[in-house]
């Protein structure tokens, strides 16, 4: 029996989009009602996914997904070029379930968070629910193109909703994300056309290879077509290196310009910066898991042997990015430059988990993942509360924000520390169990050197040091703000922002507290993909 | 024999054409393109293609030139008749034609074409009337569409220029 | 007697091409009905009847006729029935220019002739096919009888004229080599190699490929736009259509080395057409790069063997994006006026519709989804990886590479039309929206939208016959 | 002494770059329209030389083709100078200024 | 049962604290009541641990558990732990009654006592890591207390950032001490192979100890944490989360290499010199307090390094009470100054004095804490102190170098300027007359302040843990800490003897120059050279913040540099690049196209030929460069065929 649960979660935001269209732009109350309806139910659906998820689901990398959903989308007979076969094709395990819950949450936070907007709110909504619904297609798509499809639907609303609805520099922000994400993606097309044509079954009628984009196919080396350019023991070379080596790199860069990482990250603060404050939250809790997600389910997935090659130079990528994105977040003074950053520096992490090639590492980038999530999506929300009050966030126009706004500056502290890594909160564990990996390796059979979790762990001291140099500057010390004109409006957080806040706030503890509630429907899934990657012994 | 008269009209083409590049003045111009084409309708009677010569006579020397002299009357600014119109790149264009013309040597000339030798054909006139009616009948047909077209179009353009 | 029997049988085939004759036949009462000056919304609407009667009518028959002077295959088919598609979304522009029954029967005219191109299958028909369509093209160009107008005429003119020179070159040359002036007739030699490239710089010239392209800029930024839009698609697309067949049927006049020399040409063209593109600030003339562009994708498609669904499918896309784009920017002309980028500040904010629309043809011109260009795109990278694959040719992959980056980079300047239309300020321009223009504009953005969920769509028009 | 189809070919080739040239170097778009004819003729001679050994006769064929189709030219190049004419008054091509290229 | 009740005392003060958060205006008493219940239950608790393990484990990560375990010298500090932690409400009751914000203190307080509690249960190496960073956290938050002031938001910045220097090189220990195959169960913990690893193990460890500790070089964070409320700095940096480290050394204690251990008890016995010395040096009441807290641990770790680790643990327990009611009574002195005095700065020694008369109990509880610390026989300090010297001195015995006796007599010369420094503490706070502006004379009343002062007084008396002052075996200490803390040893009566001496000439000595000389000269000495830098504590703490710390900051800017200067100009120069590409093909028209027509012209004007006028002649280029195209072509064609 299939169910199509799946379809619904993603498609909800989109039926969302169509009924904002019976419209009238003035209506703007209902408008954000409807869009917050849409959102809630993508949400409970979501949840009502992990009800019926099973813990221990396949034996097999490729088997391990549930609630598939599959039929023929497009079958295009090209004549001796074969048929062109893609598949709506979706399944969710255990890496993407969370991710899931996740995106369909902070949606629903975003919606809250521009109940506020007050220009084009329709179409504001419009372009956010079908960012919403390209979000979570790229999480449960099983099959390359419908991935690439929801892949490359993120950028266009999101370019707009960031043109349009954004800071001074707006534009040239959104341009500029355009065009990197753009040409990361790019090379992903190009790396999934080859593997479309390297793919194939053959049809035993009439004996013609029949190629799909099925992932779980491209996982799968006995689905590659002997002697063709990607398979196992392809000799093909480009420029001196093995063709499966290339592909595998430009996939890692594609999704690795997303993630970001250095030095293709200066998309990401420009952008965060500019972006409106729900939007900023959906750039940095979900844009960053595409990439992310996508380096797991794909990068390493598919070229599981380029992928063990290149594993130390990407968890050097990964420290590169944790203490380069640490040290610039240091030297900020807009507040929310600064948290952008930081994403930069969390990210870094993920890379570092998957460079290690253990189920530690590998559930480590993943919960990092999800951790910084909740995380950065509180602190750019945290951010938009003092935007809405000044239409300012440099820091160094606050001081001793505690004495002023107590229930505000209870949040930043629980978030800031979350994001340092204060044990008992979300952030630590991630961190926690990539650390684990890079020294477990290292002690056992040298995958990766010490050195690298030891500049890790200074990037947390780094980070460690901005956030608390922040704290002091904006919210210990004598009540002070630059204008007299904002005194007024520095008001404690508003029920609003509280309901925001909440869920956040408890699942940055929850995590925190007992990461065990996702990592055991998670663990099931590294576990086999590490197996599927690294060849690494399953942990008893 | 013939041979005399190949060389005559090529050596006729060749002086007329040649002449065709240095002259400044327009009529002369005409007059040389005029002398050119019926060296070449000359030379097409020594290939065995007496038709074409004769159309070639009718239509570019009969109509084609004076088509050449109306352009030349009806865009011609100075009063006493003398057209005179000057000439660039003179240099650059001798270097792109050279090439141009050592290449098309290098390439075909020099390339074996194999023996051929020029049949001597009566009834050429009956040949061609039957290929038009047959095998060409869609080229005929269309070609005389094609004239309409550029009747039609030429004629309209012709009187916007005149009346706008 | 056997001249008897050949007209019968050639009579017998005038049944063949009979949209073709629908055509001549209709422009030619056109004319007589404009003479009779009949009220121009009824000789429009008549021209309308006779492309739609031409769309219709088009035969199913495969085959050779008129003593293999045309061929019918499943390309000229489609062709038949889309250009005159095509012809009618021209002829619903909104007229800037002067309005006569003239104009008609030359559009049609130089439909008739890209029919014909795209049916020939001699070099003479070929020929002059291309020479009718050129003619009544140069015409066209003309028409808006303004200094630029009859400017770019003349320029147009001059280098169709040189082309056309250097086209009838090449094919004595050919003919030369091979004594014979049908396609599959065609062998290798080195005399041929050089008629070919000769006889292909007309075709080149038609399909606006480096380094022919160069009258594209003057003659659309000169022309009126609705023209523009017909010579970026119509004759464009006949003239590939031609390629295809001409590259289909010579055997073995190709070596690979050629193949590689045509690669290359397609290269250039796309980086030429992408540069220059990168520079302008007048529409059409961004418009008219991004074509020459395109032109570069395509090549390849019609050079490489059993490429015959992706080229239709490329081509289909082409022309509805182009149209579309061409159309969107007559919008909001004024009259005799070029347009700029500027002109369109801030319009999205007040027409989010036409916004979306120019979103969806900027995008599909750069090769996105959720658009039939990215479909598009990714059927010819795909088969471009297949040939690099099955014969390792570097010139496959450095082709795929710069038409990625070309399509990276075009993305810049496709996107600034949006981008001017949403993120500019807006400085109170007024434009007057047609209904019905709004209508096909819509109509083309949703097919374009159509194309990329459901590609195969135009199978079910025009059923895929593989020809032998 | 060349073989007549070899100085065929020469003369064609011949005409057909003199056509070249003058297609450049001249300023006056009559003198253009007049290379442009000598291109055409210069193919045509080669037509003709190559048809002189086929029985089939097609390059004549086309050639005829060709002289009409060259006519037509001149004419549609005669009506577009006369547009010229009057916006610009002059034929130079080198005074077409009004567009970018 | 019992996992419930250690649920019950790790959880009570939390609790507490959040009931204090709810209910502000009854805030300390509830809280109050709460760690009162803890104390109960943990003095329960540790009548019945005999010497095994109860554990708790739970699975926190899937396949990865942990657990919480109690044995009986960790039941001793939880007792330790909440006890103090118990007085300490108490006396913040009456401390901070005049101040808007007790509530958020209950609670932070609260958080505090229950991560200090989850530090001492914990069984898991990250288990402990987790509750070792809370209360690193938590004595953030009380240090940031007073928040107004940017000074306290300062000082708890530092002091967060240098702990977590060091908990963050603990903590890469602790990974590769997990990662080298261990479960992570403290308890069992075996010896490490001798490598490279189990040295750098070690070595991470050890800085992870000497951070918390607040060990050499670390120490500086401490002195700054004063701007504390004065009861949180007599929990939590006096009795309890200093003592964090040794605890954790003695946890950890048979992980560590034996010549490492040498190097442990250096760093101690230097951490006790120079924190001895500075705290000469000082001034401020609480500083004062703080460097002899440093001096302290010093000795605690040395202590451990010479392998007296239960005495060092003893040790831990009775500097516990003594220095919490030593700070309790700074705490009294200071809120009866401020009451009394406001014109006044309140910590500044030198306007003290005299204050006998108006603060008895104070001064009394201060004088027998005072006595504990100095260690003069009949006091709880005297029995833990002198164990760790006689184990110091029998470690130096065994070893075969001579220069390990530069460790014992270093501690015996500190026993001097402690007492040196605690005796000018109490003369120049209490005994005189008073050097300030003015004092109203009222006499304190409250019992809410002075229970707790005189409790841990009391507690510091010896009588409660060995019955012979001086020597003899140790009933009650065996009992409590599970282990023989005797030492044997022929040194055992002159070094006691000795150390006793220097004590009382300690006492004599500053006797001699506060209380005869008059305070003049005293100032003089204050404001010398010497004075000054040992009282800045050698500079240590201005060499990190005025060249680590800005040149760190310096770094950072560098780096944002290379976005704004390097990075994102590189891209953009790449999109800039391909504009100029097609500038380029543009030139190409211009200059290739046009100028070789002015090439043509001036070629022409060379040659003086027939050229008279050259025009653009943009149409004609088109043609050249198309027929140029194709000649390329037919080149290529030539030279392939």
């Amino acid at each position: 029996m299939i169910s199509y649960i799946l379809s619904l979660i993603i498609w909800m935001p989109f039926l969302g989009a169509l009924t904002l269209l019976f419209f009238n732009e003035r209506q703007t109350l209902g408008i954000k009602i409807v869009a917050l309806i849409f959102s809630l139910i993508q949400l409970l659906l979501s949840i009502h996914l992990i009800w019926g998820f099973d813990l221990n689901y396949g034996d097999h990398l490729l088997t391990s997904f549930q609630f598939v959903e599959k039929f023929s989308w497009i079958s295009m007979s090209l004549g001796s070029f074969g048929s062109f076969n893609i598949d709506y094709h979706l399944g969710v395990d255990g890496m993407s379930l969370w991710l899931v819950v996740l995106s369909s949450l902070i949606t629903v936070l975003g919606v809250l968070a521009s109940w506020k907007l007050k220009q084009q709110v329709r179409s504001y909504f419009m372009l956010y629910l079908l960012l919403s619904t390209s979000i979570v297609g790229c999480f449960l798509a099983l099959d390359f193109f419908l991935f690439y499809l929801f892949f490359e639907l993120v950028l266009l609303p999101m370019f707009f909703l960031i043109g349009l609805w954004g800071g001074p520099r707006r534009s040239y922000a959104s341009i500029k994300f355009f065009i990197y994400t753009l040409v990361g993606s790019l090379l992903i097309l190009v790396v999934m056309i080859a593997l479309y044509l390297n793919v194939g079954v053959l049809d035993p009628i009439n004996e013609t290879m029949i190629h799909s984009f099925n992932l779980l196919h491209m996982m799968d080396s006995n689905y590659f077509i002997e002697g063709s350019s990607l398979a196992k023991d392809s000799v093909l070379t480009f420029m001196g290196t093995p063709l499966r080596a290339v592909a595998f790199l430009a996939l890692f860069l594609g999704f690795a310009i997303k993630l970001p990482i250095v030095p293709f990250h200066t998309w990401l603060p420009d952008a965060h910066v500019e972006a409106a404050t729900p939007i900023s939250v959906i750039l940095a809790a979900l844009l960053l898991k595409l990439g992310g997600y996508g380096l797991y389910r794909i990068a390493f997935s598919i070229f599981p042997d380029a992928a063990l090659h290149f594993g130390y130079y990407i968890a050097i990528c990964g420290v590169l990015a944790i203490i380069y994105g640490g040290m610039n977040a240091m030297a900020q003074n807009d507040l929310k430059r600064m948290i952008a950053y930081s994403s930069i520096s969390h990210m870094g992490f993920v890379l570092i988990g998957l460079g290690s090639f253990t189920v530690e590492g590998a559930a480590g980038g993943m919960f990092q993942m999800i951790a910084h999530g909740f995380i950065s999506a509180a602190l750019f929300l945290i951010v938009g509360v003092l935007y809405d009050r000044t239409q300012n966030r440099k820091i160094k126009n606050f001081s001793g924000l505690a004495t002023k706004l107590p229930g505000y500056s209870f949040v930043v502290m629980l978030v800031f520390f979350a994001s340092l890594g204060l044990p008992g909160l979300a952030g630590f564990v991630g961190e926690l169990l990539v650390l684990m990996g890079v020294f477990k390796l290292s002690l056992v059979d040298g995958m990766l050197p010490n050195w690298i979790g030891i500049v890790a762990v200074t990037g947390l001291l780094i980070t460690a040091a901005y956030y608390l140099w922040t704290i002091q500057r904006m919210f210990l010390g004598k009540y002070w703000v630059r204008e007299h004109s904002w005194e007024p409006k520095m008001k404690d957080l508003e029920m609003r922002e509280w309901l925001i806040f909440t869920p956040l706030i408890l699942g940055i503890i929850v995590l925190g507290m007992y990461p065990k509630i996702i990592l055991d429907t998670m663990n099931h899934s590294i576990e086999l993909f590490i197996a599927h990657v690294g060849n690494v012994k399953i942990k008893p | 024999m013939i041979e005399v008269w190949m060389y005559f009209f090529g050596l006729l083409i060749l002086v007329s054409a040649l002449t065709l590049i240095f002259t400044e003045n327009l009529i002369y111009a005409a007059f040389l393109l005029a002398l050119c084409l019926l060296s070449i309708a000359g030379f097409y009677v020594i290939y065995n293609a007496s038709f074409l010569a004769v159309i070639q006579i009718l239509i570019y020397a009969g109509g084609i030139l004076i088509l050449i002299a109306f352009g030349i009357m009806l865009t011609k600014r100075s009063p006493e008749g003398k057209v005179i119109v000057g000439y660039h790149l003179l240099f650059f264009g001798f270097l792109v034609t050279l090439g141009m013309a050592l290449l098309i040597y290098a390439l075909v000339v020099s390339s074996t074409i194999g023996p051929r030798e020029i049949l001597q054909t009566t009834g050429q006139v009956r040949e061609i009337g039957i290929r038009f009616l047959t095998q060409y009948i869609l080229a005929f047909e269309l070609i005389a569409f094609l004239l309409l077209v550029v009747l039609v179009g030429a004629s309209y353009s012709g009187k916007k220029s005149q009346h706008a | 007697m056997k001249i008897i029997e050949q007209l019968i049988e050639t009579q017998e085939h005038f049944g063949v091409i009979s949209s073709e004759i629908i055509l001549i036949t209709g422009s030619i009462i056109l004319l007589i009905l404009g003479i009779l000056r009949l009220p121009l919304f009824w000789i429009k609407v008549f021209a309308a009847v006779v492309l739609l009667g031409s769309f219709l009518f088009a035969q199913q028959i495969f085959g050779f006729f008129f003593t293999r002077t045309i061929i019918r295959d499943d390309l000229s088919y489609l062709m038949t029935q889309l250009l005159p598609l095509i012809t009618l979304g021209v002829l619903c522009f909104k007229r800037q220019i002067h309005q006569s029954h003239e104009f008609y029967f030359l559009l049609m005219s130089v439909l008739t002739g890209s029919l014909f191109m795209v049916a020939s299958h001699n070099l003479l028909i070929l020929y002059l096919a291309i020479e009718l369509t050129s003619y009544a093209s140069y015409l066209l160009t003309g028409f808006r009888f303004n200094e630029k107008g009859s400017e770019a005429a003349m320029k147009y003119l001059l280098f169709g004229g040189v082309s056309s020179a250097v086209m009838l070159f090449g094919i004595s040359l050919l003919y030369g080599a091979n004594d014979s002036l049908y396609f599959d007739t065609l062998e290798f030699s080195l005399l041929g190699a050089t008629g070919l490239f000769f006889f292909l710089s007309g075709l080149f010239f038609k399909t606006s490929i480096v380094p022919f392209h160069i009258w594209v800029p003057a003659t659309y930024e000169g022309a009126s736009t609705d023209v523009v839009a017909f010579f970026s698609t119509v004759p464009k697309i006949a003239g590939f259509a031609a390629l295809y067949h001409v590259f289909q049927w010579t055997n073995g006049l190709f070596n690979p080395f050629l193949e590689q020399l045509i690669l290359l040409l397609a290269i250039l063209t796309i980086i030429w057409g992408t540069l220059a593109a990168l520079r302008q600030t007048d529409i059409k003339r961004m418009l008219s790069f991004g074509a020459v562009a395109h032109s570069g994708f395509i090549l390849p498609l019609c050079l490489a063997m059993d490429t015959y669904s992706i080229f239709k499918y490329y081509v289909i896309i082409y022309m509805v994006m182009n149209i579309l784009a061409f159309l969107f920017v007559q919008l909001h002309e004024k009259k005799g006026e070029n347009l700029s980028l500027s002109d369109m500040s801030g319009l999205g904010i007040k027409f989010p519709l036409l916004g979306v629309i120019s979103v969806i043809w900027a995008v599909a011109l750069v090769g996105l989804p959720p658009t039939g260009g990215f479909m598009a795109k990714l059927f010819l990278f795909s088969t471009a990886w297949q040939h690099y694959e099955s014969i390792d040719s570097l010139y496959w992959l450095t082709f795929i590479l710069v038409g990625i980056l070309s399509s990276a980079a075009s993305l810049y300047f496709y996107l600034r039309v949006p981008y001017f239309y949403f993120f500019k300020e807006d400085q109170s321009k007024k434009i007057k929206i047609n209904k019905s223009h709004f209508l096909i504009l819509t109509l083309l953005a949703f097919t374009l939208i159509l194309l990329f969920i459901q590609p195969n769509i135009f199978d079910r028009f025009a059923p895929m016959i593989t020809h032998e | 002494m060349l073989d007549p189809i070899i100085f065929g070919l020469i003369i064609g080739t011949f005409l057909f770059c003199t056509g070249v040239l003058i297609v450049i170097v001249k300023k006056n778009a009559i003198f253009v329209m007049i290379g442009i004819e000598l291109m055409l003729n210069g193919a045509n001679v080669n037509l003709v030389v190559f048809s002189g050994s086929d029985p089939n006769i097609q390059g004549q064929l086309m050639g005829i083709f060709v002289v009409v189709l060259a006519a037509a030219e001149s004419v549609v190049a005669l009506a577009i100078m006369l547009n010229i004419f009057r916006h610009f008054q002059t034929l130079d091509l080198n005074s077409l200024k009004k567009l970018k290229h | 049962m019992e996992d419930y009740l250690l649920a019950f005392i790790l959880l009570l003060p939390l609790l507490g604290g959040i009931m204090a958060y709810t209910f502000p205006s009854k805030s300390g008493i509830i809280s109050s009541i709460f760690l009162s219940i803890t104390t109960i239950l943990a003095g329960y608790y540790l009548s019945f641990v005999e010497g095994k393990l109860w554990m708790f484990q739970f699975e926190w990560l899937p396949g990865f558990v942990m657990g919480f375990a109690v044995d009986r010298s960790s039941a001793v500090l939880i007792l330790l732990v909440s006890l103090i932690s118990f007085l300490v409400h108490l006396f913040s009751i009456f401390y901070l009654s005049g101040d808007g914000h007790k509530d958020r203190y209950y609670l932070k307080l609260g958080f505090f006592t229950c991560s200090m509690l989850g530090l001492l249960m914990s069984d898991h190496l990250i288990l402990l890591f987790i509750f070792w960073e809370l209360v690193g956290f938590s004595s953030y938050m009380l240090i940031t207390f007073w928040f107004q002031d940017v000074k306290n938001a300062i000082a708890g910045r530092i002091a967060f950032m240098t702990n977590r220097i060091a908990d963050l090189i603990l903590f890469m220990g602790l990974l590769m001490l997990l990662g080298s195959g261990n479960d992570g169960f403290i308890s069992s913990l075996g010896p490490l192979p001798q490598n490279d690893s189990s040295t750098a193990i070690g070595i991470c460890l050890l800085i992870g100890i000497l951070g918390k500790s607040a060990q050499f070089p670390f120490f500086t964070w401490l002195p700054r944490a004063m701007v504390a409320p004065t009861p949180v700095s007599a929990l939590i940096h006096a009795a309890t989360m200093v003592a964090a480290g040794v605890y954790l050394l003695f946890r950890l204690f048979i992980v560590f290499d034996p010549y490492l251990l040498d190097w442990i008890a250096s760093l101690g016995i230097i951490t006790a010199f120079l924190g001895a010395l500075i705290a000469a040096c000082q001034t401020d009441i609480k500083v004062v307090l703080a460097y002899s807290t440093i001096s302290q641990l010093g000795y605690m770790v040395m202590g451990m390094g010479v392998g007296a680790y239960d005495m060092a643990l003893f040790h831990l327990w009775t500097h516990a009470f003594f220095k919490a009611g030593l700070f309790l009574c700074a705490g009294s002195v200071m809120h009866y100054l401020s009451i009394q005095d406001p014109t006044d700065s309140t910590q500044d020694m030198n306007r003290m004095g005299g204050l006998k008369s108006y603060l008895p109990i104070t001064f009394w509880s201060y004088l027998i804490c005072m006595m504990a610390l100095v260690g003069l026989p009949f006091f709880s300090g005297f029995i833990s102190k002198e164990g760790i010297m006689l184990g110091a001195f029998s470690w130096a015995i065994q070893s075969e170098n001579g220069l390990t006796f530069a460790l014992p007599i270093t501690a015996l010369g500190i026993s001097f300027i402690t007492a040196y420094y605690m005796g000018k503490q109490l003369i120049l706070v209490f005994l005189g007359s008073y050097r300030g502006e003015k004092l109203l004379k009222m006499p304190q009343k409250a019992w809410i302040e002075r229970a707790p002062i005189l409790v841990l007084a009391i507690l510091s008396v010896g009588v409660f843990y060995r019955i012979h002052p001086l020597f003899g075996d140790s009933s009650f200490l065996e009992y409590w800490l599970g282990t023989q803390i005797k030492v044997e040893g022929s040194w055992e009566v002159p070094m006691i003897g000795s150390s006793i001496l220097l004590v009382l000439l300690g006492l004599g000595f500053s006797y001699w120059k506060y209380s005869r000389k008059g305070m003049d000269k005293v100032k003089s000495f204050n404001s010398s050279r010497v004075s000054i830098f040992v009282r800045n504590g050698f500079y240590l703490d201005k060499f990190y913040m005025v060249i680590l710390v800005p040149s760190f900051n310096w770094m950072a800017f560098k780096t944002s540099k290379i976005d704004t200067v390097l990075i994102n100009p590189f891209f953009n120069k790449i999109s800039i690049s391909i504009v100029v590409l097609s500038k380029v093909t543009d030139l190409f028209d211009r200059l290739i196209v046009d100028g070789l027509i002015s090439l043509v012209k001036s070629v022409v004007q060379i040659l003086g030929s027939m050229f008279t006028k050259v025009h653009p002649a943009r149409v004609q280029m088109h043609f050249v460069s198309a027929i140029i195209g194709l000649l390329i072509i037919l080149v290529c064609l030539k030279i392939a065929l």
